[in-house]
This record gives structure tokens, C-alpha cells and sequence, in this order.
């Protein structure tokens, strides 16, 4: 049995370097401009986004060091994705609000949380380590596009508050692939939700390159249902922060959802339980290795003369201590308390877990009497 | 006057507008809630009256009126969502089972999900294939969720008031067959039983039989027309978390229980029933606790539906059953 | 709590008399040309359309009545969208396989499913009565979008037989919205696989305006998968067929799938259960009467004389006896054997249902004993 | 020779290319099944020695894995899904429970979808939310599903061979933390039981434990460290259709039961087994059919989940009550 050659591939697949791609800043850090886009950054706006490039990277190398070692149950690392994440985040106003996957550690450093919140739940301690509301960043998402339901329904809250929030759902090219997700575009679209959906491209789910996914370039999934779709450089953080504060604008103003395809590398493997070296060559990762989102920002102020030598090393110095930091705090973080397998399943008093509860007391309770 | 006598649709459907009359953020939302005001009519004149803000009419996708509804909750919103018919809850199952039921314990309790998922359910209406099921024990082996059923038109006016300012999420299945049967409605909230509580329908000394939704109906008949033997009848009401202490002070009494429900017996909710109870009453009972109720097979064609569904004449036969054990 | 109107609604609608629209015949019955689509049809072959369009219409009717005289639980009328039905059904070639929904009856009939068998379901007396293989008509699927991806498998399966055939897939402009019918887009963009998407846009789903699915003219969602939509006239027989017979040929050759958005109407209720008066205007129902599928063919047939009034009595005739002769059949019915309820479940024996039936069997024997 | 020794995944790799052998209409599909393999390497090597046609790598959704295997099934193919977590089956619940179980009866036995999905199960891994679920209940439920649960390599050898070549649609459950268990593999299939049967696992006189998937080996081994009564395991191995005569024999014999499963004991597949147990065997019985399983949560987070999961003391402590009662 075999597929004929003529029908079993798809004619087109995701385009490798897109003309349609949004940049502003080159790999090796020219400022480039676009018709459609700018960012009126200051000098010292840029180099903040540097330090948050380089700390979150830090802090992602810091926790794959620390899953190694066995202190995490396992780390999707974010490395090549920092400037997608941090461009976005960072062009978020304050009440909006993000609802994450679960790789958007760089998201969540943008947001304000606790760095080793985000540790939480990979050391199995919870499932989700910080406080939503307080820093507008829903909990980490691991079954695939459920978010963007709830992130769509959200914007249907605000719309209904009369407030200008806006909210940004992210997810990856292979959620791309889910009911939920093009339902989500189906209810944005008819609602008129003022949304953005984040989509970071990062060319592969797991084994599966993009093109298993869709055979022309992603953003263009939008067109299907009405709305907007542009791709970004997803290594380029100012034109992530471009493209999405553009699409954050348009949804305050009552235009409606915008479909951001950043077009960015997982760099690593999909989590420290993968071996990446089972389904894609090395050359891929050094090609990709070469539009590094950290470097080409570095790049860029060294050449316009934006920073020196001692704003460089004052934020490696930085991002270390961040690092150590981090690892001390993990190491710190108590273990759950047995309570806590009930203590939040309900809000009101549930007569079956209180019954639960009471056996599993006194069953433990009985080993002190007697051991076996 | 505190009561009037409505049908079971109309009372949810009084429900529902004093729920949305008392708090702002109620929505509904499900497919033909609007304009149509449901194909059972429980939402009748609402958007009318509500506006299309707070009662909307959704795309064709469960998942997405869950999903969404998820969303909305998250807001600050507390969405009432319905499901048209019982076999077409499945699409929504991922966001009920995983997001729905889960997100309090995920977030350790910082967020609340306060959504009610309405679903009429069970056979007997001559209905196409999907149209007939009773997919309760999906949901009752899941924790996070509070199931209950309503059997009667006050039930439905209180329990989907009670259900929508419950802060858990809370699946309320609408015994279809029953919508247009006609009964007082007490209007007296202060007066109904909480949430959570089952009631002795019927007292009786020789034999419990255990129900709800639709069934409980057919068990009042069939005590009603069985002369020789005093039967009780619990309407279970909350089928997750179970009042056990009712259940369990009513068979302690009869010594004799049986279960009921339309939905397959094999790994049927009424199964929970009876491990629970003979395991709690174990040197009460005179008999096993016996089991009524669809067969182990999909559901079937309608002319064939009369066969599938318990109805008094099974539920007497297992009656004598305990008796003959 | 209102909705900002500015924000409320979406901006754009599903356009009502679009331009975008594949016709070959007017309302008013002339043929009018197209660039990209022509039916090389001979006279005769356009009588057999009409008869098509006639009988099919016939024997809805009858149905209809049947289900008003209690002898049907339920029917879904087809009226108004006879076209779109016979016309895509017949560009079908023997081997092509066909998925429809519940309404398909029109498809039935042109796939050659004996009257009566698509009323067994209808009067409850099992879930689908045609055997699919016979015809190459899959069995009615009634949850809302999931044949769409049967279909799309079943193309994947002849795309590994090698073979020509290809598949179409029935389904509304409601079910567009389903997360299987939009994954069922991915897959076979991806697999290229050989199906052609029929969506027939009645305006309505259940009391819900196509608006309230999508902003856009439903064909276009195919953009956003990277695969052709083309919008036709599904009250005109001529183009329904054309536009069907180009997509099916492409399939065949290679080229994947297409999205065809039938633009029709349903003229009755949604089913014999549903009252439109709740939700629509008789003044809508009025307009598209003039758009009528069957009368635009008559007239086509009278004017360019191809056809004479013997030969409309004649059609008329046996659309009648089809008629009668399907309340015969219908009402001569048997009802189900009570093993039904078990025969096929398993295709071997299964002890727990083998129990079942052994004591249900004995319950009801005890009746035969004493009687309650 | 007869056997080898191998793991949980390795026999199961190795059932599935003995089925793609045998026949050419038997196609793998799933997320990562290709290249890499499968998450747990069950499907290792498959693509690259049987081809891109016939070894899959689907988009990513679950619902599309299901359906489009359906519509495969319907041309004649042999399908086996892997869904890659159990907690990820629930996209997939609509095309399960209304299409895939139902089409046989749906199509009056014209048509068949001989369609494995397999499922891996269960916890005991470490693993972050979603992946340590024990969803059975909801497949045992729904008529028209065969369900079963390897819990040994041979197993999983000979189950996967005849799970393919079954005319229904099969739910295969493999005990996920067990995929490294290393055993000998009896490759002789004729010698194997069949696919519906339970077996007794280890022999006893004083109780019956029954158990299926990961919980076997823990029941074994809690039998093993029990010195003082005499303790018969049972593994269901069929939980749809359940292998009664195999079941109800043994307690028969031992008059004391104990079910055990890493699943919410709460409307669990337990019970089922509970509740037919107590009605066929209600006066061999000298204590109530107890359950051993998890909470009425939602899965804890991984360094909760030692006491979530049923261990050896907790079933012992189980036996214990038996025996006091
Ligand atoms: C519904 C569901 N199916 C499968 C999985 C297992 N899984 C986890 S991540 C992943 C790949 C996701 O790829 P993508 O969406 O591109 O996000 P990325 O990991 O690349 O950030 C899969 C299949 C899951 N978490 N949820
Ligand atoms: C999953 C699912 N949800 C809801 C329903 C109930 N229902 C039956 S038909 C229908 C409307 C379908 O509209 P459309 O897809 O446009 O098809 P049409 O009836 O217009 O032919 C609905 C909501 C269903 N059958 N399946
Ligand atoms: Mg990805
Ligand atoms: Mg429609």
C-alpha cells in the first residue's frame, strides 16, 4: 500500500524565510523600518527590553540546569522564543489580561510574577504557582487550546464591562491544529472580541514540524474567519511589541480580534524528557541559531552606540544573581501539605471529601499504633 | 400567596428570570437560548427582556459555549450555560472535565468558576438518536463538579437559583420527559431544601427505592400502585456530593433497596448506590441492593424505547425480587 | 450592563445577494455563462434534473404530511434546497463515497436509497435504514460536524487504495462552527486528501441567522486552511452540479480538497418540531420563494422549448404515484424486533448483553404466568 | 523459542508490527507516532519500516485523530490511535461515545469500525497535570466499547495483536508507569487468553483482590507481603465486557473482596465490580466488596501523589477491614 506520489503530499508548506514577515530589527541589529508598523521607543525603553531578554533567558537556563539535576519534574524551556514573549508581554497594559500555555515563562517575568512561582508546578508542588488576578496572568494551560476558549470568553466579560481591556491568548503551531482553537476564532470573529490571539510559531510540536499542521503560513488561518492575521519576526522583540500593541489597540477600539503569527525557533528540546536529536537535524537549530533574539538586540545598541560595555555587564550581573537567586528559592520551596488534595476542589464544605479526608486521617493515624 | 402551579419548563424558566432579575451577572448562553428562547422553551422571553448582552445565542459548538463560558466566569461573570439535548454534551466534554471541574484545585483555590451547564436529559419522548440519554455518570466521577437533577417543577425553580449562586461549577440535568408536567411551585427559596440534599419523596417501611430526574415519577407510581408492600421513595437530588446520611437512615429503616435510573446499568451511576450503601449498611439489608435500568447498548431506535426504559412494572418486579431473595 | 456598540456587534455579515456567486441559471429561468464553470448537459440530462428536483420535492412533501399525521416522530424538510441536493449529487460518480447529515434526503434519492428506508429513522424504528455500502451514502449522521471527518478519513483510506474516487462531505452553515468540522480542514488540507467540503448555507440553523456563525461568506473559511471555496447558487441545479463536478475532479486529480458553500435556503421549519414564526419573517421566506430551484428549471425548459407540457405532466405524475406509493410503504412498515435492542452492538457475543437479553426475556415471560 | 524478555513497551512495539505484518490494512496514527516514535517508543521504528502511509503523524487534535480513524475504518482500514496522555482523550470524547461505539448498532450491523485507541494510564510518574489520569469509567460506561487493561508485557504482546483484529472498536488502556517493566513474553498467541477473559493472577483462599493495569503489580505484590492470610488476585483484564464467571467464582471461593484502582473510587469502574459482585455472590459474602482508589479529586500535583495512589498498606489496610467486619 503506498500513497500516490501525485496526491499523498500537500502542495504548499510553511514558507522558511516569509516576504511577508514584519521585522524591524535585523539578526545582525539593523534598524529596518515598516511601512504599517513602528515603535516609538526610547533609547532606555530598549535597553530594558535587553535586560528582560537576557534575564529571562537566564532564568530559563537556570531551571533546565535545575530539572536536570532532578529538582524539577521536567522544563519546557523557552530559549529562542524570549523576544516573541517579552516583545508581546511588554505591550500589554496593565488590566489586560494574558492567558498563557505553558512555556511562557518569559510572559510571566513580564507580568511581575515571583520567578520561582513559575517553578511551582514543574516541581509538582501544584499545578499553577501564582495569583491570577494579581498580576493579570491567567494559570499555565497543558491541555492543548483550551485558553483560547476561556480567553475569548474574557474579552466577552470586558466587552460587556464597557471597560478598554484587551486580552491576548497564547499557544503554539501545533494548537493551531485544535477544535478549540478555530472555535475560539469562530466566537471572536462573530463577537467581535477584542482579543489577540499569540500564536508563537516556533516551527515544531513536539517531533512535528509546522507543516503537519498547515500547509500555507499560519497567520493566514484567519483569513478563514474575518479577521486579521500578520506574521512577525518572532526573534525580533521590537517588532513583536510593534505588531501586538497594534492588534492590543485595534481591540481596545472596538475592532476586533488580530491573529499574531510569530515566526520564532524552539532552540531546545520540547521539554527535558525529549530528545530533539530523533527528528531534526543540527543544522536546522544552527541556521536558526544565527537570528538569535538576545543577540541581534545587543548588536543593535552596541552599533547605535545605545549602551556600553558596563550596561552589558551590569545586566549579566544581574541576570546571574537572578539565576542563583532562582535556584536558592527553588530549593526553598516547601512541599504541599496533605490538605491540600481537598482543600480547594471545592469552595463550600463537599460531604464525600470531608468523609474522604477523615479516613485517610485516621488510616495514617493507625500506622502510629502499629506497624506492619 | 408563596405558591403557583407552573409546568417544570416554565419553572426553570421563572428561575432563571429571578436569578438575572437579582444579579447583573448572570448571562445565558447556548444554541437558540435567544431569539427561539430554547427548543424547550426554558429560556423563553429572557432575551427579550434581558437584552442580547446577557442572554446570547451562540455559534454551533459546545466546547466553545463552555470554553467561553469559562472565560466569562473568569471575568466576574457567572453564565448559565445550555446544552440543547444530553447526547450533544460530548463536544464540551474536554472543557467540562478538564478546565470546568479542575481550575479551582489548579489555582489553589484564587479562582472560582461559579458556571451552571444545563442539560435535559433521558428518553421516553419518541426523539431521534442523541436525543434520549442520560450521560449523568460522566460527570458524577468527576470531582470538582456538583451534579444534581431536578425531578419536579419546584426543585427547578429553586435548585437552578441555587445552582447559579453556587460558587462551584454545577451540572443540572432537566428531566425532559417532564418538562410540561404541571405542578405548585413554592416560591419561598427560605423554604426548600439546600443544594446539596436528597428528600424522602414518599415514606415507607418495607423497601427504599432510590431516584432521580425522570425517574422519580415512576417510582412514586409504582409505590402508589403497589398495595402489599410500603415503599419509600428518595428523590437522590444531589447526586455528587451524595446525601448519604438520607439515603443511608432510609434503608437502615426498609432493609431493602433498589436503584433506578434510565441510564445503562453497567458502570451506571446507580452502581455508586449500591457498592455505597452495602457498604455502609451491609448487615441491614435483606437483599442486595438491586439495580433498574437501561441495558449495557446504546440507546435505540424509539419503537423500541418502551423496552429499554425502567418503568413501573420493572421497578415493582425488582421489588418482589428483594423480597423473594 | 450593556454592550459599547461600538463594540457589540460584528462589523460584517454574511453579504445576502453576494457578487462572488457561480450561477448558470437565473431565478427567472436563463442561462447565463460563467468563466471558470460550464455543465456540457444534454437536453434530456437537464429533464432528468427536473425530474430530480420534482420527485425529490414530492416525496418531501409526503413526509411531511406523514410526520404532521403522527406517523413520523420527526422530519427535517429539505424544501429549497432540492438543488443544491440533486445537483451535487449528481456529479458524483458511482464509486465516489457521500456523507450527509439528516437532511440529505435529496442525495438519497439521486444515490438510489430505496423512499421509504430514508423514513425508518424518521419513525423511530431504527437510526439509519440504507445499507451505506450499497449506495456509497454513509449512514445520517445527526451530532452536529462529526461526519465531516469520517469523510475526510475515508479520503485519507482511497488516497492509500490509489484508486480515483472521491469523497464530499454534507453539512450546514451551523455545523461550520464545530471544532471537527475545522480540524476535519486541517487534516485534509494537510493530507491533500480527495473530499470536497458541500456546505449548504440555508440561512438558518435551527433560529439561528449564519451571522451569528460567521462575519464572513462562509466558502472563504477555506482560505485560512490553504484550500479553494467557491460560493454557488444552491437554488440553481445547472451550477450546483458544475461547481460540484469541477471540485470532485480535482480531488481526483491530486489536487486536494475544496470548499463548497451551497447558498440556499430552508424554506419549511428546521423540523416538523421547530415554529420559524418565533425568529423569522414571512416577508424573507417570500423573497427566496422567488429564487425557487424547481420553477427556474421549468422555466428554463419552456422558454428554450426543450421541454413541453406532456412532459411536465408526465413528472407530475409519477411524482405523484412516488408519492402515494411512499405513505404505502411508510405506513406498511414493521415495527423493530425486540432483539434489536442487542443485536448490534458487538459483532460477537457479548456475555453481558447475552444476560441481559436472557433476563429481560424472563421478565417478560413472567407476564405470561400471573399479571400484576 | 517461545518467549523473550522484554518491556511493557517493547511487547507492545512488538505486538503492533506482528499486527502491521499480518495486515497491510492496519495503520498507526497519532501525535508524534512517526519520527519520534511515540512518547513512550511504543511505535519506535514503525514509520520507518512501514512507511509514512501507514504510520501517521496527525495534526494535533485529538477529535481528528478519532474521527478521521472512523472514516478510514469505513474504507476498510485497521486503525490504532495513540493518544498520547489520558488526560488528553477528552477532545476526543464526542467521536468515542456517539461514532466510534455507537455505528454498528447506528448502521443495524452493516457496518463495523475495527479501531484500537490506545490510551496510556495512570500515575505514579511524577508527572505534571493531565498526565497521570485513570479515565476508564467513562469508556465502561458506554455500550458498544470493548474496554480493556494490559498490565504485563505478555499482555500487551498478545492484547494490541488482538485488539486489532477485533471487529469492535476497543479502548486499550496501558499501565503507563509500568512501560519499563521487563517480564518474558509468551509469543505464541494460540497459548494466550482471549481478549474478554480476566485470570487469576496469583491463587488464594482467605480474599479476592481485583484489580487491572498498573494496580496488578501492587496487589501482587501486597499478596506477596502479606504473611498471614492467603490472598487471591484477580486481573479483570476485560473491565467492558467483564469476565464474570472468572470473577465471581473467585470470591465465591474466598467469601471477601477488595477492588482496587488508581481512579476516583467515587462512581469508579470499582463500583461496578462492587455492586455486581455483592448481587451475585450476596450470601457468600462475609464483609461489604471494599474499593482502594484515588480520591474524589482531581489528580494532585505530582508530590501529592504517593498518597492519592493506592499503595500496598492501603490495600492491605483494605483486607484488614474485610476481615474485621
Ligand atoms: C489536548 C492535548 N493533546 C496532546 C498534548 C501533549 N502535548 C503537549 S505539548 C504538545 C505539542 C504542542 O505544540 P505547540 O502547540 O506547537 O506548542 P509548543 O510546545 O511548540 O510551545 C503536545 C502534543 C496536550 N498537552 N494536550
Ligand atoms: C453537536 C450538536 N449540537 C446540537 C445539535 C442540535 N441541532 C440539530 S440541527 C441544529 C442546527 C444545525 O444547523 P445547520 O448546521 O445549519 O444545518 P441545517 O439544520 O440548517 O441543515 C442543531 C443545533 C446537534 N444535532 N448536534
Ligand atoms: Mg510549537
Ligand atoms: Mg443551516
Amino acid at each position: 500500500m503506498t500513497i500516490d506520489a501525485a496526491r499523498g503530499r500537500p502542495p504548499g508548506t510553511v514558507a522558511e524565510s516569509p516576504p511577508e514577515l514584519v521585522r524591524l530589527l535585523t539578526p545582525d541589529g539593523e534598524r529596518v523600518e515598516h511601512p504599517d508598523y513602528d515603535v516609538g521607543l526610547t533609547a532606555e525603553e530598549i535597553k530594558g527590553l535587553y535586560r528582560d531578554l537576557v534575564i529571562v533567558r537566564r532564568l530559563d537556563a537556570e531551571a533546565l540546569a535545575l530539572a536536570r539535576q532532578g529538582e524539577l519534574a521536567v522544563w519546557p524551556s523557552l530559549r529562542g522564543q524570549e523576544a516573541a514573549q517579552v516583545g508581546s508581554a511588554r505591550a500589554l497594559m496593565p488590566g489586560d489580561m494574558a492567558f498563557p500555555s505553558y512555556r511562557e515563562h518569559g510572559v510571566a517575568w513580564c507580568r511581575g510574577v515571583d520567578r520561582v512561582r513559575v517553578l511551582c508546578s514543574f516541581r509538582g508542588i501544584n499545578h499553577a504557582g501564582w495569583d491570577p488576578r494579581e498580576h493579570n496572568l491567567h494559570v499555565p494551560t497543558i491541555v492543548i487550546g483550551s485558553q483560547v476558549l476561556h480567553a475569548t470568553g474574557y474579552a466577552m466579560g470586558v466587552q460587556r464591562d464597557g471597560t478598554e481591556d484587551a486580552v491576548i491568548a497564547y499557544f503554539g503551531d501545533g494548537a493551531s491544529s485544535e477544535g478549540d482553537v478555530n472555535e475560539a476564532f469562530v466566537w471572536a470573529a462573530v463577537q467581535n472580541a477584542p482579543i489577540v490571539f499569540f500564536c508563537q510559531n516556533n516551527q515544531w510540536a513536539i517531533s512535528e514540524p509546522a507543516e503537519r499542521q498547515s500547509r500555507i503560513p499560519l497567520y493566514r488561518r484567519a483569513d478563514g474567519f474575518g479577521f486579521p492575521g500578520v506574521r512577525v519576526d518572532g526573534n525580533d522583540v521590537l517588532a513583536c511589541l510593534a505588531v501586538t500593541r497594534k492588534a492590543l489597540d485595534n481591540a481596545r477600539s472596538g475592532q476586533g480580534p488580530t491573529l499574531v503569527e510569530a515566526f520564532t525557533y524552539r532552540m531546545g528540546a520540547h521539554t527535558t524528557t525529549d530528545d530533539p536529536n530523533r527528528y531534526r537535524l543540527p543544522a536546522e537549530v544552527e541556521a536558526w541559531q544565527l537570528k538569535d533574539p538576545v543577540e541581534r538586540v545587543r548588536a543593535y545598541l552596541l552599533k547605535s552606540g545605545t549602551a556600553t560595555g558596563e550596561f552589558f555587564d551590569e545586566v549579566e550581573a544581574e541576570a546571574q544573581d537572578a539565576g542563583s537567586d532562582l535556584r536558592r528559592q527553588c530549593l526553598a520551596l516547601p512541599d504541599p501539605d496533605l490538605d491540600e488534595l481537598w482543600d480547594h476542589v471545592y469552595a463550600a464544605e463537599h460531604s464525600l471529601l470531608a468523609d474522604e479526608r477523615a479516613r485517610f486521617a485516621s488510616y495514617l493515624g493507625s500506622f502510629d499504633e502499629v506497624s506492619r | 400567596m408563596s405558591a403557583e402551579t407552573l409546568s417544570l419548563s416554565r419553572a426553570m424558566n421563572e428561575g432563571l428570570r429571578k436569578a438575572m432579575e437579582h444579579d447583573p451577572k448572570v448571562v445565558v448562553m447556548g444554541e437558540d437560548v435567544g431569539r427561539l428562547g430554547g427548543v424547550f422553551r426554558v429560556t423563553d422571553g429572557l432575551q427579550k427582556d434581558f437584552g442580547e448582552s446577557r442572554v446570547i445565542d451562540t455559534p454551533l459548538a459546545e466546547s466553545g459555549i463552555v470554553g467561553t463560558a469559562i472565560g466569562l466566569a473568569l471575568r466576574g461573570y457567572r453564565p448559565v450555560c445550555e446544552i440543547q439535548f444530553d447526547g450533544f454534551v460530548f463536544p464540551a466534554f474536554n472543557q467540562i472535565t478538564s478546565q470546568l471541574a479542575k481550575m479551582r484545585l489548579r489555582s489553589l483555590g484564587m479562582l472560582e468558576l461559579p458556571v451552571v451547564v444545563r442539560i435535559p436529559f433521558g428518553g421516553g419522548i419518541g426523539a431521534a438518536e442523541h436525543h434520549s440519554e442520560s450521560p449523568e455518570a460522566y460527570f458524577t466521577h468527576t470531582g470538582g463538579l456538583r451534579v444534581v437533577a431536578c425531578s419536579n417543577p419546584s426543585d427547578a425553580y429553586t435548585m437552578i437559583q441555587q445552582a447559579i449562586s453556587c460558587p462551584d461549577p454545577v451540572i443540572l440535568f432537566e428531566p425532559k420527559r417532564r418538562y410540561w408536567d404541571k405542578a405548585p411551585v413554592e416560591l419561598d427559596l427560605s423554604r426548600a431544601a439546600p443544594l446539596g440534599r436528597a428528600v424522602v419523596a414518599r415514606e415507607g417501611d418495607d423497601v427504599t427505592l432510590l431516584a432521580y430526574g425522570p425517574m422519580v415519577k415512576t417510582c412514586l407510581e409504582a409505590a402508589q400502585a403497589d398495595g402489599s408492600r410500603s415503599i419509600e421513595v428518595v428523590d437522590i437530588r444531589s447526586l455528587s456530593p451524595l446525601d448519604e446520611a438520607t439515603v443511608l437512615s432510609s434503608v437502615r429503616k426498609t432493609g431493602r433497596c433498589v436503584v433506578v435510573h434510565e441510564a445503562p446499568v453497567f458502570s451506571g451511576y446507580g452502581a455508586e448506590l449500591a457498592a455505597r450503601v452495602t457498604e455502609r449498611c451491609f448487615y441491614d439489608l435483606q437483599a442486595p441492593v438491586l439495580r433498574v435500568g437501561g441495558f449495557s447498548t446504546p440507546y435505540p431506535p424509539s419503537r423500541l424505547e418502551e423496552h429499554y426504559l425502567p418503568d413501573l412494572d420493572r421497578v415493582l418486579d425488582a421489588v418482589d425480587q428483594t423480597f423473594a431473595w
